[in-house]
């Protein structure tokens, strides 16, 4: 059986590269693919998790989690999408008019 | 006497202002109306009021919100009956003073009601809660006056005349909760009763010294800035040039008073419970305030302002009075802040009137206004002598109180007053009304005409007041007296010792 | 009978003050007979009340409570009485004469209502029972005064002066109401058992307890009630406002600033004789400053040219006189109260009668300079002469009643300096005896003698006026000789109804004198008075009269530093006005603005722009880049996870 | 202790209405030309579920297995939440009238509220997780409603910010799972307390990210003032008083049921936080010259003011519990949320109503403050409204903002905190300083234009906002007690 620890690494590993991501990248559909990758390193420890304890709780919750990732994908995509017909770009940091 | 005398007394203006500020023609009626009934009733309530006792009168008292011990509870003694009183004359002076009043009237003399109803219900006010909710209420229709009938820079007045006073209320009040979380009355719970809580003071178990010496900082804190008292003053004069006539006389006549009032009622009780360093510093503030205030006045060009730094120094006296814990002294500083409250509306009705009628208040602009307004020039000359001091007027009795009654505990301070106050005061009276009514009329003024009747009426009936308080101050320093016998009497012991 | 009404001395008055000021303009003359009426009326009450109560040797006592500790309260003894009468009878006399004087001024009611509540302040100044209504009644003649002098306010001149002089009488009184407090906590520190119906402040209680009284303090409360003393009377220093006083009419500076209400700080000090006997140097202090301004004033009589200002320097130095022989009687004890009291009843008439004079010749030739006068007895005939009566009494002609209560003062100095309390004061007082007859005469040739240097208008005053000099020329010449010894006794013993007990005083005071025989004064000196006062008149003729045989340029030129320094009044003006006030004072008062600006409220504002500015960076922070927020988030989860960190380490934060 | 389908009914009966009537209103809207109606029906919906939730019996216990509980706490939050949307609907009735795409308004702002009292409810990181993530999907899509250019920026800013935020949050709760084998917030709690270690730590700091994003607490604030600023206003008024509660019933229910355990002084931290947090609020609100962004910092402002609750609870839990005051901080936190939550949507109504009418007049920059210039003659409901929201937000009696300040300033003194007691009152006496000045534009300036019809859903909105304002300023007792039994609740 792998060690667990090996999981936690795993995610762990994903959290930072997400982050990463979000904090260099400029493009909208890149951050969302972060925010993507963070919300599955979660996953990833909750069934790790769920794996070595008494019970499935975890499972459970890397499902609901699952499908709220989509739900949120699509919501974000929506908001890109008009996003970009009114500024013809996705690079965020040119969006930048609210501020101070 | 009716029931529930004081709930009516403030719940008569609340009603008006808001018929007034609905019916916006009839506005000045309803407020003259809404005035005149309190007035009634506090007249009413002094004939009934038991004169020998220092206890609670007309005492209501309801649940509001038990969970945290708040209670309405009104009432009235010595200390704030005659601040009552004044309150009730000056506010329905106003309105009257205020009668041509075009701009925006319904607002206007809604305003002056409300300032009413919060002045009022801090005057009666016996929990903290309900204190502070008027304390904080009355900031309210003063801002919009200064705010709304201001002058150039009514902005800047109000705001930091708002901030200002706010931050001395919230400092107040954080010193309140830690009265309130101390002490638990013997069934267990949390009161803001403010009496029970003042006498729990004393009880060293329950509030060690250095807690309650921190109280007591905030407490006077809070009441130093309103009064107010150097160095806490400079929002006053920056207020009172901007505010209107009626904002100003409301605010010195009133809401300096507030401050007068918590000092006698909440800080004073709690004296014989801190160090005593604390009356030494509040008989120096007190004289510098005379002291520094009246230089300060002397200096300034604007009659206005002149006036407003005229109530820095005479509230100087109320400090000195409290600080010096005679029964006489105390008294007086109580008759000081009635007084006051008299003098200085004729004063900034004086101001005023000028203003409106001759355009300017710089000093030295004007000249020779007694040619064309003789009896208004009577009237401001009769305030002006009242302000300084003249025997034979009731600033001359509070002014001789106080200074009599304290010489015994604080010598020194009372000298410094005499020597470096009274004559100073006289000075920069004398000089403004030399500028201001005498000399040859400038061309510019010729064609000026006494003011309008209602404004001699209402100026006319304050001198009248500060004259028969003047000949007769026995009518309401007797109520002082009593009630300033229980806040000395822990300290009759202490001052044969020479502590202070 | 009359003592029931003894509250109406005063209330008539301020009745007439009432009535006039609300219905004057209504009536003819300003309603200024009521005032008149009114005081005549009150010399009535007094004179029925000295009838009453002289032959018993009595005196009247009524009180009330007043508030706290204070009362109000009526009290006619020996001193009250003298005082009652010569005020309402000089007052009664001096606004007859204002019927006349001020006829056709616009201001006319506002003038006898003025002069109604002057009256009645003075007489409550009068027969007040207690020191502390005194000095509020002391008060109200101050504000009359004030009001009288800047009567004609549209009179730049006059508004300054009216302004001066309160405040410069303001500073004595402010040393009075000090002295009053001082006494007052010092009383109260005596825990006294009072009787009832007596209070701290009566005269009665203070005489009773100035032996318990530490001395140092009696010293120091005498200095102060003696520094509104010298604010009311112009002692020197605060003799200032007294000539500039002058701006006023004429009838209010012979009423206010000759007769009555400067007298009220002799009063003040022949009132608490007692209390300056038993303080230890406090009769000392009366004496020189006294003396001095005798002297002092009386130099600058000598130079000045407007007729009002000789007047008003001769009331100085009389007055200095009457402080002068109170100040002696640590020699002679509460006799000299009776012999200063004298000199001031005959100064009174004598000194309104000048003024009334002078203004009746103001009135006529229409200018106040003597230079632009003479040759004025030919068009006047009776105000001359009535004018000449009032000045040989003023310089001491034998016989008149100035005379003998001035002798009386110079021969009570000598005995002072006999036995041994110093010599100044008699030195002083003889000085100024010459001068004051040299320039009272010098002003009466200026006037009436010789041509007529201007072009002046010439008519006799009308009746109204003149009836009123007449009168009290009468009573300036021939009032002294008769009544001299009794008013001596009379006045002197006044303290004998208080059980005041002097020589337990004079051993507090440290003035006792073991064997309280009589000096005897030499010859010589018991002359030395008539010869200076003729001698001085005969120095006046010579210089100024049509017998003149020198000129006064023989004796000063343009160029003459004395002289020089005397025209300018010792430089009083540019020291107290140019330099104290709007220097040092108005200075102080300008560094306190600047604190008040720049530093106290500087302070306000500067934590409030603080504050702002604080926002106006951090604002910066918000860039509106979306990764630039995330950062932030990321950042500030690892400070927290460092902090909590130390937290769990047990780090205190 | 089995419960039936009608005990169910009876406790969640409110969520099962607004779903079902959220539903209902997609199908209908499919078909019906008048969607008008949408808003009528809406209103109706939340006002029975109102008294659905008033009437729900708070004794019965946890349901759903142990994931969802319906007690004082939940009850008050849950109250918050659908009066806050009943007001937003009735603003809505004016703002999207007429308007082709209301009815998803009207469901997306239903099922946020659903997705709120959900958290309200929940006591299982699960529920708590998804109610969570319900109202933030919806609420996303409602910041974008208006399709303008700076309604998509701040969609775009609120999206991305609170989808990492989640992202953390559930990374947090992924290991808190993992450390405690338990997806129960009270078993969580239990674990918690024996086994304290760095894991843990992390755990709730990913946590207290996620709540953090939503109560708008330093340093995850700072989407707030842009997306307050860009949404459309009642949209706004909508998540600051709204979905800002939620974030403090989540934090309430993870950070006292979990953290209560953690013995060393993390308060302090905390305490610093909350310092930095009002500090900063409002001095850039001072700077702010468009009235919603203005309003965006103050609310920046409260949160730190209410995450003094924590702070108190921390500093009783710090030498052994004491109850009496952390049940007093808990219920002054209480009542400042629910005090926040009327006057700040009001305050947000009548933004909404000044940009409209400066818009109707084609004036840029409608939330400017020089938009408020003379309001107090051009619009006299909306000025005095604001009037007096702005009084209550600056805690000025009687008024609801005052009485939660009051209680809180009480409560901090009762901890022992009196530095942040004092920087708590000076900080709300310098926030004076910028609701002042607006007051000042609306009853000093003279008015820029005529005076304007007041759209009437606004002004019913804003008077029902004032009317629950005053009242709660005025007769305090009902709330405090509910806050108090609130408290208790989390306190058990």
């Amino acid at each position: 059986m792998v060690p667990l620890v090996l999981y936690v690494l795993l995610a762990s590993a994903m959290f930072t590269i997400g982050l990463y991501g979000l904090l260099t990248q400029r493009n909208g559909i890149k951050l969302m693919m972060c925010v993507e990758i963070l919300l599955n390193s979660a996953n990833i420890n909750l069934v790790a998790f769920s794996a070595y304890l008494p019970n499935a709780n975890g499972q459970v919750f890397a499902l609901f989690s699952i499908a709220l990732a989509a739900a949120e994908a699509g919501v974000g995509f929506a908001i890109l999408i008009v996003l970009y017909r009114l500024y013809g770009t996705i690079d965020l940091d040119n969006i930048n008019a609210l501020r101070w | 006497m009716i029931d529930n005398a004081i709930s009516l007394m403030i719940a008569i203006p609340l009603i008006a202002a808001v018929v007034a500020f609905l019916n916006g023609k009839a506005a000045k009626y309803v407020a003259l109306i809404g005035s005149l009934v309190p007035l009634a009733i506090s007249l009413q309530m002094f004939q009934e009021f038991d004169k020998t006792s220092n206890a609670m009168q007309f005492v209501e008292s309801y649940d509001w919100v038990p969970a945290i011990g708040v209670k309405y509870t009104v009432g009235v003694d010595g200390i704030g009956l005659p601040l009552i009183l004044l309150s009730t004359i000056v506010s329905i002076l106003v309105v009257v003073y205020s009668w041509g009043e075009e701009k925006r009237s319904n607002q206007f003399f809604a305003l002056l009601l409300l300032n009413e109803v919060g002045v009022l219900g801090v005057f009666t006010a016996l929990d903290f809660f309900l204190f502070y909710i008027f304390w904080e209420i009355v900031l309210i229709p003063m801002f919009f006056l200064i705010g709304i009938w201001g002058g150039p820079r009514k902005d800047y007045a109000a705001i930091k005349f708002f901030i200002y006073t706010h931050v001395a209320s919230l400092i107040m009040l954080l010193s309140i909760f830690a009265l309130y979380f101390s002490y638990r009355t013997p069934e267990g719970l949390r009161t803001f009763d403010m009496l029970t809580l003042l006498e729990a003071t004393g009880d060293s178990a329950i509030f060690s010294p250095m807690l309650l010496n921190v109280i007591f900082i905030g407490l006077l804190f809070g009441f130093l800035v309103k009064m107010p008292a150097v160095p806490f003053h400079t929002w006053l004069p920056d207020a009172h040039v901007e505010a209107p006539t009626a904002g100003s006389v409301l605010l010195a006549a009133l809401l300096l008073k507030m401050g007068g009032y918590g000092l006698f009622r909440i800080v004073m009780p709690m004296l014989p419970n801190v160090s005593t360093h604390y009356i030494t510093l509040m008989a120096i503030i007190g004289v510098v305030s005379i002291v520094y205030g009246g230089f300060l006045a002397l200096s300034q060009k604007d009659l206005k302002k002149m006036v407003a730094y005229s109530s820095v120094s005479h509230m100087g006296y109320v400090l000195l009075g409290a600080g010096a814990l005679s029964v006489l002294s105390v008294q007086g500083a109580m008759f000081q802040q009635f007084s006051h409250g008299l003098i200085t509306c004729v004063l900034f009705m004086s101001a005023g009137t000028i203003q409106h009628t001759a355009g300017t208040r710089i000093i030295s602009e004007l000249g020779g206004l007694a040619d064309r307004m003789p009896k208004f020039a009577v009237l401001m000359m009769a305030g002006f002598m009242a302000s300084l001091g003249l025997p034979g007027m009731c600033g001359f009795v509070a002014e001789l109180s106080v200074l009599a009654g304290s010489y015994e505990n604080l010598p020194i301070y009372v000298l410094i007053t005499i020597f470096g106050g009274i004559a100073v005061t006289a000075g920069y009276h004398l000089w403004a009304m030399q500028k201001v009514m005498f000399g040859p009329i400038l061309k510019k003024y010729l064609d000026l005409k006494d003011p309008h009747s209602y404004e001699i009426l209402s100026m006319s009936i304050l001198v009248l007041l500060i004259i028969y308080f003047g000949v007769q101050p026995a009518t309401i320093t007797d109520i002082m007296g009593v009630a300033a016998e229980p806040l000395v009497e822990p300290f009759i012991a202490v001052a044969a010792t020479g502590v202070i | 009978m009359y003592q029931d009404y003894a509250y109406l001395i005063v209330g008539l008055p301020i009745l007439a003050f009432v009535l006039t000021i609300f219905l004057g303009w209504h009536l003819p003359k300003g309603g200024g007979f009521i005032t008149v009426l009114a005081t005549f009326a009150g010399f009535i009450l007094s004179f029925g009340i000295f009838k009453e109560i002289y032959p018993n040797d009595e005196i009247v006592h009524q009180s009330m409570h007043w508030f706290a500790s204070f009362n109000a309260g009526i009290l006619i003894d020996p001193l009250a009485i003298v005082m009652l009468l010569m005020v309402t009878f000089v007052c009664t006399m001096i606004h007859t004469y204002a019927l006349g004087y001020m006829e056709g001024d616009p201001g006319m009611a506002r003038y006898f209502a003025e002069a109604g509540l002057f009256t009645a302040a003075m007489l409550g100044l009068v027969f007040s029972d207690n020191l502390l209504q005194l000095f509020i009644f002391w008060e109200l003649v101050g504000l009359c005064s004030y009001l009288l002098i800047g009567f004609w306010y549209r009179k730049p001149s006059a508004a300054s002066a009216a302004k001066k002089a309160f405040l410069v009488t303001r500073v004595g009184d402010v040393m009075f109401l000090a002295g009053i407090i001082l006494l007052y906590t010092n009383m109260v520190k005596l825990n006294l058992v009072l009787p009832e119906g007596a209070y701290l402040l009566q005269f009665q209680t203070i005489y009773d307890s100035l032996t318990l009284i530490p001395p140092d303090q009696l010293t120091w409360i005498a200095v102060l009630l003696f520094g509104g003393a010298v604010g009311k009377s112009g002692q020197f220093p605060l003799h200032v406002w007294l000539p500039d006083a002058m701006e006023g009419p004429t009838t209010v500076s012979a009423m206010i600033h000759a007769a009555t209400m400067v007298t009220a700080g002799v009063y003040l000090v022949a009132r608490m004789f007692p209390l300056f006997y038993a303080a230890p140097n406090g009769l000392m202090i009366v004496a020189y400053v006294g003396a001095f301004t005798a002297l002092f004033a009386a130099t600058m009589g000598l130079v000045m040219f407007d007729i009002k200002r000789v007047l008003a320097y001769s009331t100085v130095s009389q007055l200095g006189y009457m402080m002068a022989g109170l100040g002696v009687g640590a020699a002679m004890g509460a006799f000299s109260v009776g012999v200063s009291m004298f000199h001031l009843i005959g100064h009174s008439f004598f000194k309104a009668l000048l003024f009334l004079c002078a203004g009746s010749v103001i009135h006529a030739v229409g200018t106040n300079d003597m230079r632009e006068m003479g040759g004025v007895l030919k068009h006047m005939k009776w105000t001359g002469l009535t004018m000449l009566a009032g000045s040989l009494t003023l310089a001491g002609f034998p016989l008149t009643t100035g005379f003998f209560s001035k002798d009386e003062i110079i021969v009570t100095a000598y005995e002072h300096g006999a036995m041994g309390f110093g010599w100044l004061p008699y030195v002083f007082a003889i000085v100024a005896a010459l001068l004051t007859a040299i320039y009272t005469f010098r002003l009466w040739f200026l006037t009436f003698d010789g041509e007529a240097r201007s072009d002046y208008h010439k008519h006799e005053s009308p009746w109204i006026m003149l009836g009123p000099l007449v009168i009290l020329a009468l009573f300036a010449l021939f009032m002294g000789m008769p009544t001299q010894e009794n008013f001596y006794h009379y006045v002197g013993n006044n303290f004998e109804h208080y059980g005041v007990d002097f020589d337990e005083l004079a051993v507090i005071g440290g003035h006792h004198v073991e064997h309280a025989a009589h000096v005897h004064e030499p010859f010589i000196i018991k002359i030395l008075p008539i010869i200076i006062g003729v001698g001085g008149i005969i120095i006046a003729a010579l210089f100024y009269s049509r017998w003149k045989r020198f000129d006064p340029g023989m004796v000063t030129s343009e160029g003459d530093p004395l002289r020089k320094i005397l025209l300018k009044r010792y430089y009083q003006n540019e020291i107290y006005t140019l330099w104290f006030a709007e220097k040092v004072v108005y200075g102080i008062a300008l560094v306190s603005n600047m604190i008040d600006l720049k530093i106290i409220d500087g302070t306000v504002n500067k934590i409030s722009a603080i504050s702002v500015g604080f926002g106006g960076s951090l604002r910066k922070i918000q860039t509106g880049v979306i990764q630039n927020y995330l950062t932030a988030v990321v950042l500030g989860l690892a400070v927290l996870l460092i902090l909590i960190q130390l937290a769990s380490m047990g780090v205190a934060i | 202790m089995t419960l039936g389908f009608g005990d169910y009914l009876s406790l969640l009966g409110a969520e099962a209405l607004l779903t079902g009537l959220a539903l209902l209103m997609i199908m209908i809207g499919l078909f019906t030309k008048n969607k008008n109606l949408m808003g009528y029906l809406s209103l109706a919906g939340l006002v029975a579920s109102l008294f659905l939730v008033m009437g729900a019996d708070m004794t019965k216990g946890s349901i759903f297995y142990g994931t969802m509980e319906v007690d004082a706490l939940s009850q008050f939050f849950k109250l918050v939440f659908v009066a806050v949307a009943l007001i937003v609907v009735m603003a809505a009735l004016s703002r999207y009238k007429d308007s082709p795409a209301q009815d998803e308004f009207y469901v997306l702002l239903l099922f946020a509220t659903v997705g709120m009292m959900v958290v309200a409810s929940s006591i299982d990181i699960v529920t708590l997780f998804i109610g969570f993530e319900l109202a933030s999907l919806s609420t996303y899509a409602m910041a974008a409603f208006d399709r303008e250019k700076q309604n998509l920026e701040a969609a775009m800013k609120y999206f991305i910010f609170g989808s990492v935020s989640s992202a953390m949050m559930l990374f947090g709760f992924s290991l808190l799972y993992g450390l405690s084998g338990t997806t129960k917030l009270a078993e969580i709690a239990a674990a918690s307390v024996e086994s304290m270690g760095p894991a843990t730590l992390v755990a709730l700091l990913f946590v207290v990210a996620g709540f953090g994003f939503k109560m708008a607490l330093v340093p995850f604030h700072m989407w707030a003032p842009d997306t307050y600023e860009g949404s459309p206003t009642i949209v706004t008024a909508f998540l600051a008083a709204g979905s800002k509660k939620m974030g403090f019933v989540a934090a309430f229910k993870v950070l006292f049921i979990a953290l209560v355990a953690l013995s060393f002084e993390w308060y302090m931290a905390f305490a610093i936080l909350v310092a930095i947090t009002m500090t900063l609020g409002n001095v850039v609100a001072i700077w702010q010259k468009s009235v919603k962004r203005m309003l965006a910092y103050s609310s920046v402002a409260y949160a730190g003011y209410i995450a003094i609750a924590f702070v108190v609870v921390g500093a009783a839990n710090s030498g052994g519990l004491d109850l009496a005051v952390a049940q007093n901080g808990l219920a002054s936190g209480l009542m400042l949320i629910l005090g926040h939550a009327f006057m700040k949507t009001g305050a947000f109504i009548a933004a909404a109503v000044v940009g409209y009418m400066a818009l109707s007049e084609g004036r840029k920059n409608p939330d400017d403050l020089e938009q408020y210039a003379g309001l107090g003659r051009r619009a006299p409901i909306t000025a005095f409204c604001m009037l007096i929201f702005l009084f209550s937000l600056s805690g000025i009696p009687p008024t609801a903002g005052f009485i939660g300040k009051f209680m809180l300033w009480g409560s901090a003194i009762d901890s022992g905190l009196v530095w942040l007691a004092v920087l708590f009152a000076l900080n709300s006496a310098l926030s004076l300083y910028y609701y002042l000045r607006v007051i000042m534009y609306m009853y000093v300036r003279e008015p820029a234009g005529a005076k304007i019809a007041e759209p009437k859903g606004y002004v019913l909105a804003m008077v029902a906002a004032l009317v629950v304002v005053l009242w709660i300023g005025v007769f305090p007792q009902a709330f405090v007690d509910f806050a108090y039994s609130a408290a208790a609740v989390l306190l058990h």
